[in-house]
């Protein structure tokens, strides 16, 4: 089973080439087996491929399957080689298996888009490049799933292309990741460099001989590596490209936006980990930018009206979660809460399209109300998964791995990171279950529709039960990769800390009641405040970073690029052309025609050269 | 002891070296007494065509089939003609342009209503001139010769006596010409006035050995010379007289000026500094810098918007004998090599252009095809003849698969090896002004226009021997661009020792 | 003998093409198609049958195939050429780009199809001549060679833009450009020739012969200089750079092509095969400099495509950056750098040459080039958008197409040797992203100015861009047929560089060079 | 009877010579400028006949001959022009055809 693990990357991507090359001559109901069918075969090779890895289990837990040699240019040599370990495991379990929910659920929310197929193949395509990032054996090979998954979130962001503000928030999802990608192309320059090798297990090994911890050159590569997860992952000072993307459709959010395309940053730190533990400061660095995203997040999360920006957000400070929890050490937890993260977040975002689409692309909160009845089930789903967002204790898988991380982090003495967490769940809770209360509870303000059938159904159903503690159970077979964290087996502790934070979210979820169940009037009343209102404006404005950006990046850069549309290079030589012209207009004046002017010529022409002879 | 003093007479190894001056002096008498006799263009211009030919005809032998035959060189001929390869070369190279020009000339005045025959007259007139000056190695020689040369130009240059712009031209360039040969003449004087002696050869043995103001005479004297020189060759700034007089001269006129009278005066120039040790004087050098570098920037700068063809060649020809001057200042037998092959390849490529106009003009008009607006789209209507023109115009421009590109590599060759780099820097900048209007003019050439373009030349101009000799231009124009090692070889034959 | 025929196929062809036009309009393309593909046949043979593990690029070892006559005894210059693996490559790319520089033209071109193809057969020629010749005579000869019929086709074929130059106008900065350029470079052969004449007392051109000519470190120097202005013309540096744009905007769809494809990269294979062999001490203390001017072409090329608004003059600009990263690559000196500057211009030459082709057509259907005209194309065609949209992330280097091999490799080898360089480069590769999408989107997305549908390709349009897909993503995926093919030549550059002891992070003090160099 | 000195012939040939060539630039009518050129090339014959003194040559007085010979030749070339110009421009003033330029 294992020897045809390149079939779960191959799958999807002749399910692309199929649906691109057949643009216009397939029906929609085909492009949609093919769409859906080709994840699902995925799915069943990576279910085949993780039992048959997790039973008979080789010297390392891992299995390596070489492709081809890429290139041979001296001793850069890298392979497109697969790696199969509980790592690559992991997250190619979410990838196909959540993301054949998802592929489920789309077909049916984007039936009778004109799109569809084009909309299949992106989706395909991305999958297979999101493999591409997991399996590769190779930082190249990582690289390279890592920028096709860029292209596709772009492809994806601006699916709809008739709006110029789609194409606009693509772009800026594609530039600001880019930015970052620079940046971890850099640190593999520097890694090759010192280690001559892109081969992660190689790099792994020989870099804790090559490298004095804390040394100048290991923690530049983990920084520069680490600039490229904050911009995958829409993490500080990276993250305003997140909510933008929004503008894709629902199902992308669900996918790319929420459950796999924006872990790849924690994935990458875990998979470098050795390079992290050599470099102290850029990993208690990685915790940092965690917990001031989380709390950035949280605190913009509180005022969006948007609900797939508040998705988002919440999206932006999970992942916060996770930095915070590989910034702990807490390696293990991190991806757990990945795990978890992608089944209850993908349930909120197809519960959060299946909401949009019943009340005719409304996506204002404050629009709707009262949907609990008439959407019974993405009432349920968000209910559930807005718990485990909020990790209500015991019932829901957010609770086993967020709990996890704060007491990791408590455990390995990181204060600081274990605060900001508490706060950040505190904020979650209220940010959460102010969205619910305002689009399920109070009066109803429009006419909306449920969805029927099976692939609305199936898909919200399974990840519904994932999100509870069903998900929880579901440990990823990491032991062999990753070290156990600082907190292992902590006992009394662990509990009381687990109390502590499932107090902290229950209160936050209390709060939220009071404030937004009911007329609201306290709410209103701050809104208006003197602080509240400046302050409501500042976490509208995410902190005010696009304006920082805007001022800094892109007006400088279109001030130049439009003062300089005319090339004054181009134009300082061609004024130097130009002179000759009017030199010539000069000495064509010489030329009168009178022989007395000629004569006169020929005779200044011999005192200047009787002169040159009488002085040299 | 005069040097019209020659003792015992010539021998028969001399007066054979003399053949192709006394073969082209008996065509001059023939001709003269055949207009007499009766005016007849064709047969005027044939008795001519043939002179040439036959005065040609033992220098084509003694170079290209010297198994047959040679001439006993190199022979002194009285202490004023010296024949050797060197001149034997640049006698051919004038010969051959006159028979072009004449070629041309039977084109052109096919339809020139007025007397037609004595323009062959003052042609042969002119070129034996300009023999005896490639001969000369003596004041008195080069004097004869050039005045020879000169007089009948003006002539020519005013043939077409009924139309205001050859009048005009011919009037221009007697007045300027005149001037510039007072010029020469007193600096022979006073050269004469410091050495003693009108030969090339003892002017350069004595003039080593003055000083002090005997010295600045002769510097000064030499310096009238150049003035003069400069002027025949129109370096700046001596040149304002040749737009005009190129302008309005005849075509076949203006071709036989821009070519056999410079070749001659250049090659004589470079005797000179050769055989009389001018190098040896620093000061000339400048001088001859400075102009070469002035000719090169005001010849291509005036020629950048210029709308008359007639005027740019002008103005381009300005530009090149500044080149040549490099050539010339390097100094050398690689010099002397390079200074031959760029003129063969400039000769070549400005007959092509010249020729190319002539068959475009006719006396009939009261001025010639010139107007580059005239040559616009010509390869729609006249695909050969515009061929021979691009061709001309790149081979000017200097672009490689043309003869013109030779030539520029060998001055550029002579000026690396010399480490003339200001020199050569003038050379770069102006080639690259030059490319503007060669260009400029050569893409008229192809572009469309609108309506179709009346001219007035004989459209059987492919079967008249104006065509077939611009044809043969062509290809030597593209030969000496592909495969020059010949000519080079001829020209490395013809070397000054 | 079969070099000899790579360059005459094509002159001879060219003639032909010339002369058939009388009896059939379509009979020159037929000529000239057959014609490329002949000599497309041709390198194929070479590059299967010959054993490419040799070059004389430094003088060691030899050429894989050479031939040589005599041509100017008198100044020892001979009609010489040689083949290794990287003029393989390059006339590969030639035979190639021709080909569909010929079929993206048979409709574009209406009028004298004959004459057209006379000149794109004998650019081409001249370019396989500059790519084959071993002597520097002949390589000059070729290079300059080349010009003319491009010239022609500028003028003759072009485009006059509204508001714009016109082409007349661009095709004489063209020919200016790279003439005047190309005249600094004969005087730098001609003292090379002397100075080497005075050292060992034969006058030569020939390429193996000069390699190693000792000589001053002042005039080693001055003469790279001569060389480097040249190439950096052609290739093209800012700020040497801004004929590009205007010949590329005016020129017609294979002009474009030609020019792009081909015609940049005779620059970065003389930088290659002369600069850097012949003057390897003063291209190893140059290299700083052409590694910064590299950077500035890179930033500099890509600012100026955010703006433009005419389509090609934006691929124009965006080829500017991409040969930005070219220079860098050759004076980095590494070998990963050295190869990836060989997949960089297979791979520049493939996706530039696509846009223009693209350009061509949208042209042709729209009558316009002008972003400002186009939006919302992509529910006006079917097949094309994605194909441009293909080429446009090609073009910033998507990994899995031979583009990002090429630039990778660039950073990858250059950062060993300048890291501060390759850090500032890189830069180049956000840039990229930000106007190829931005092509993208002014092009292909937002609302349609009209609902009419446009005229979708036709199946030899698909044929040609679909081959150009495919070759990329060979060479994006599998790079190691070329790669095997360039070891040796690249290798040899390296190793020119390590002997003269080059390494960007002991920046030789160019300021004193220059300084001694001016006092001689 | 003392030899003139070379020097002054000289001075006196120079003297006549700008002369000459100032007639040339100051005067319009194109009679006046052919005397000029004769004065110029007068100029010249005197210079060689003086320096033919110094040397006790023949070689200065020949040249005088030839140069007379010239100087009668172009006056003829001249004047013929002269009488063509004056019949087409009806002036003869030099300025007058100037109709080339530029």
């Amino acid at each position: 089973m294992l020897n045809l693990l390149f079939l779960v990357f191959l799958s999807p991507l002749l399910g692309f080439l199929i649906l691109s090359l057949g643009r216009g001559r397939i029906s929609q109901n085909l492009a949609g087996v093919i769409g859906v069918g080709s994840i699902g075969i995925s799915a069943l090779v990576t279910l085949g491929c993780g039992i048959q890895l997790l039973t008979h289990p080789s010297a390392d837990g891992a299995y390596t399957q070489l492709l081809w040699q890429w290139m041979q240019v001296g001793s850069f040599n890298p392979r497109f080689a697969l790696r199969l370990d509980g790592l690559s495991l992991t997250m190619c379990g979410v990838i196909t298996g959540v993301g054949f929910l998802i592929h489920l659920f789309a077909s049916w929310y984007m039936r009778g888009d004109e799109g569809f197929t084009r909309f299949f193949s992106y989706m395909n395509l991305f999958v297979a490049s999101m493999l591409f990032l997991v399996l590769g054996d190779n930082l190249l090979f990582l690289y390279f799933g890592w920028e096709g998954v860029g292209l596709c979130s772009y492809l994806l962001i601006g699916f709809w292309y008739q709006d110029p503000a789609n194409g606009s928030a693509a772009r800026k999802a594609f530039i600001v990741t880019r930015v970052g990608d620079t940046f971890m192309a850099i640190g593999l320059f520097l890694l090759f460099r010192e280690l001559g090798t892109l081969d992660i297990q190689q790099a792994m090994a020989t870099a804790p001989g090559h490298f004095e911890v804390g040394s100048k050159t290991v923690t530049a590569i983990a920084f520069l590596l680490l600039g490229g997860a904050v911009g995958k992952s829409a993490q500080l000072p990276l993250q305003t490209w997140l909510p933008d993307a929004m503008a894709g459709p629902t199902p992308v959010s669900a996918l790319i936006h929420a459950a796999t395309m924006v872990t790849a940053g924690v994935y990458l730190i875990a998979r470098t980990r050795v390079l992290f533990e050599l470099a102290p400061l850029a990993l208690h660095w990685v915790g940092i930018v965690g917990a001031a995203t989380l709390l950035l997040a949280g605190f913009t999360a509180l005022v969006q009206t948007d609900i797939k920006r508040i998705l988002a957000y919440s999206t932006m400070s999970q992942i916060g979660y996770m930095f915070l929890a590989l910034g702990a050490g807490a390696w293990q937890a991190a991806i757990f809460h990945l795990m978890t993260h992608a089944f209850f977040k993908a349930l909120l975002f197809l519960s959060a399209g299946a909401v949009i689409l019943a009340c005719h692309h409304e996506q204002d909160i404050f629009k709707m109300g009262g949907l609990r009845k008439k959407l019974p089930l993405p009432f349920w789903s968000f209910i559930v998964g807005g718990s485990a967002l909020c990790a209500v204790p015991y019932l829901t898988a957010g609770f086993y791995s967020k709990d996890e991380i704060l007491w990791q982090a408590f455990a390995g003495g990181h204060i600081d990171l274990f605060l900001a967490g508490l706060f950040g769940a505190f904020l979650t809770s209220i940010y959460t279950f102010r969205l619910i209360f305002t689009v399920f509870f109070g009066k109803e303000h429009s006419a909306a529709h449920s969805g029927h059938g099976i692939s609305y159904t199936l898909p919200l159903a399974v990840l519904l039960l994932l999100s509870t503690f069903v998900g929880g159970m579901i440990h990823p077979p990491l032991s062999l990769v990753l070290p156990a964290g600082p907190g292992e087996g902590g006992g009394e502790m662990e509990h009381k800390i687990a109390l502590l934070s499932g107090t902290v979210a229950i209160l936050g979820i209390a709060l939220a009641g009071l404030l937004f169940l009911g007329d609201r009037r306290f709410v209103k009343w701050l809104n208006n405040s003197a602080l509240g209102e400046p302050l409501g404006r500042f976490f509208g404005a995410a902190f005010g970073f696009d304006w920082l950006y805007d001022k800094l990046f892109v007006r400088p850069f279109l001030w130049f690029v439009r003062v300089n549309a005319s090339d004054y290079l181009d134009r300082g030589i061609m004024a130097a052309a130009g002179s000759l012209q009017s030199l010539n207009g000069e000495l064509t004046k010489t030329q009168t025609g009178r022989i007395r002017w000629y004569a006169a010529s020929v005779a200044a022409g011999a005192v200047l050269v009787i002169a040159v002879a009488a002085l040299t | 002891m005069s040097f019209l003093y020659v003792h015992g007479g010539l021998t028969p190894a001399q007066w054979v070296t003399l053949l192709p001056i006394l073969i082209l002096s008996l065509t001059i008498v023939v001709v003269t007494s055949a207009i007499a006799i009766k005016r007849h263009h064709w047969w005027n211009a044939t008795i001519s065509v043939v002179g040439l030919n036959l005065a040609l005809l033992p220098l084509f032998v003694h170079f290209w089939v010297p198994e047959l035959w040679t001439l006993p060189l190199p022979q002194t001929v009285t202490p004023l003609l010296g024949i050797d390869n060197y001149a034997c070369f640049y006698m051919a190279m004038i010969l051959v342009t006159a028979l072009a020009t004449a070629t041309l000339s039977h084109a052109y005045m096919e339809g020139y209503t007025g007397n037609r025959e004595e323009v062959y007259l003052l042609l042969l007139l002119s070129t034996l001139g300009g023999l005896v000056i490639v001969c000369s190695r003596h004041f008195a020689s080069f004097f004869i010769g050039l005045e020879l040369l000169s007089v009948p130009l003006y002539g020519m240059a005013g043939y077409l006596v009924k139309e205001r712009r050859s009048l005009e031209a011919g009037t221009k360039y007697l007045v300027l010409s005149a001037v510039a040969s007072a010029f020469i003449l007193f600096g022979m004087a006073l050269i004469y006035a410091q050495t003693g002696t009108l030969a090339f050869a003892d002017i350069g043995a004595r003039a080593g050995d003055l000083a002090g103001s005997s010295r600045s005479v002769m510097i000064l004297g030499s310096a009238m010379l150049l003035v003069g020189i400069g002027f025949k060759l129109s370096l700046a700034p001596f040149h304002l007289w040749t737009p005009d007089v190129y302008e309005g001269a005849p075509a076949p006129v203006t071709s036989y000026l821009a070519t056999a009278s410079k070749t001659a005066v250049f090659a004589l120039l470079v005797r000179y500094f050769v055989e009389a040790r001018a190098y040896e004087m620093p000061t000339l050098v400048n001088v001859l810098s400075i102009l070469a570098i002035l000719s090169i920037v005001i010849g291509n700068v005036l020629a950048l918007r210029q709308d008359n063809l007639k005027r740019l060649l002008a103005y381009s020809s300005i530009a090149h004998f500044g080149y040549l001057l490099v050539a010339l200042i390097a100094s050398g037998p690689l010099a002397v090599e390079a200074v031959g092959v760029y003129l063969l390849t400039y000769v070549v490529t400005t007959l092509a252009a010249f020729g190319v106009v002539t068959l475009m003009s006719s006396p009939y008009r009261d001025h010639d095809a010139e107007d580059l607006f005239d040559y616009r789209g010509l390869f729609w209507r006249r695909p050969y003849l515009t061929a021979i023109l691009t061709v001309a115009l790149l081979s000017l421009a200097g672009v490689p698969l043309t003869a013109g590109f030779i030539g520029k590599f060998y001055v550029m060759t002579v000026g690396a090896d010399k480490h003339l780099w200001v020199l050569l820097a003038a050379v770069v900048l102006g080639s690259a002004v030059g490319l503007y209007y060669y260009l400029r003019a050569m893409i008229q050439l192809y572009l469309r226009q609108r309506w179709v373009q009346k001219y007035s030349a004989p459209l059987n101009w492919a079967q008249g021997t104006g065509g077939g000799m611009l044809i043969l231009l062509m290809l030597a124009m593209l030969l000496l661009g592909i495969f020059p090692t010949p000519f080079i070889n001829l020209v490395q034959a013809a070397g000054l020792h | 003998m079969i070099l000899i025929w790579l360059f005459m196929v094509p002159f001879i062809g060219g003639l032909l093409c010339w002369q058939i036009e009388r009896f059939g309009l379509t009979l020159p393309r037929w000529v000239a198609l057959g014609t490329m593909f002949i000599v497309l046949m041709l390198s194929l043979l070479l590059w299967h049958t010959g054993d490419y593990s040799q070059t004389l690029l430094g003088g060691h070892g030899h050429w894989v195939e050479e031939f040589s006559v005599p041509w100017i005894p008198r100044l020892g210059i001979s009609f010489s050429f040689g083949l290794d693996g990287l003029s393989l490559l390059m006339v590969v790319l030639t035979g190639l780009l021709g080909l569909m520089a010929v079929a993206c033209s048979w409709k574009e071109i209406a009028r004298n199809v004959g004459f057209f193809h006379l000149n794109l057969m004998w650019n081409l020629g001249g370019v396989i001549g500059v790519f084959l010749a071993t002597d520097l005579f002949l390589y000059f000869f070729f290079w300059e060679m080349m010009l003319v019929p491009m010239f022609f086709l500028i003028a003759l074929w072009g485009h006059n833009i509204p508001g714009g130059t016109s082409r007349v106008f661009a095709a004489t900065k063209f020919f200016l450009f790279t003439q005047a350029s190309g005249l600094i470079m004969l005087v730098s052969i001609l003292s090379l020739v002397f100075v080497h004449y005075r050292a060992t007392g034969t006058l030569t051109f020939a390429y193996g012969d000069l390699l190693h000519t000792p000589m001053s470190a002042a005039t080693e120097y001055w003469l790279m200089l001569g060389f480097f202005v040249a190439f950096a013309v052609k290739l093209p540096v800012v700020p040497f750079h801004s004929w590009l744009p205007d010949a590329h905007s005016q020129a017609p769809t294979a002009g474009s092509v030609d020019l792009a494809g081909v015609l940049l990269k005779t620059a970065a294979y003389s930088l290659l095969r002369f600069a850097v062999p012949l003057f390897p001490h003063a291209s190893a203390s140059f290299a700083p400099v052409a590694m910064w001017l590299g950077v500035l072409g890179i930033i500099y090329g890509a600012l100026l495509a955010f703006s433009q608004n005419d389509v090609k003059r934006m691929v124009a600009y965006t080829s500017i950056s991409h040969m930005g990263f070219v220079l860098v690559g050759i004076y980095s000196g590494t070998e990963q750098a050295l190869q990836g500057v060989v997949i960089q211009m297979l791979a520049h030459g493939l996706s530039a040459g696509a846009l223009f082709i693209l350009c061509g057509e949208i042209q042709e259907r729209l009558h316009t080039r002008d972003l400002r005209e186009m939006g919302g194309l992509w529910s006006r065609f079917s097949y094309l958008p994605p194909i441009a949209l293909f080429f446009a992330v090609a073009s910033l280097g998507l990994p899995g197409l031979g583009n990002f091999v090429g630039e990778f490799l660039i950073l990858l080898g250059s950062y060993k040797a300048a890291p501060v360089v390759t850090v500032f480069a890189a830069s180049g590769l956000i840039l990229a992203a930000v106007y190829s999408l931005m092509l993208v989107q002014r092009a292909f997305l937002g609302k349609a100015k009209s609902d009419e549908k446009l005229r979708d390709l036709n199946a030899r349009e698909v044929v040609t861009l679909v081959t150009l897909m495919a070759l990329l993503v060979g060479l994006g995926l599998y790079p190691q047929p070329v790669l095997d093919i360039s070891r040796a030549p690249m290798a040899a550059v390296q190793e020119i560089y390590q002997t003269v002891g080059h390494s960007g992070t002991v920046a030789a003090d160019t300021a004193t060079i220059i300084t001694t160099a001016g006092a001689p | 009877m003392t030899p003139v000195p070379l020097e002054h012939s000289l001075l006196l040939a120079g003297t006549l010579f700008s002369l000459g060539l100032l007639g040339i630039l100051v005067r319009r009518n194109i009679l006046f400028v052919l005397m000029s050129i004769e004065v110029m090339m007068n100029a010249a014959a005197l210079a060689f006949v003086s320096a033919g003194s110094r040397w006790a040559q023949p070689d200065g007085q020949i040249m005088f001959i030839l140069i007379l010979t010239l100087a009668a030749a172009e006056a003829s070339v001249g004047l013929a022009l002269l009488l063509q110009l004056h019949r087409r421009f009806k002036t003869l003033d030099t300025d007058a055809a100037s109709e080339m330029k530029g």
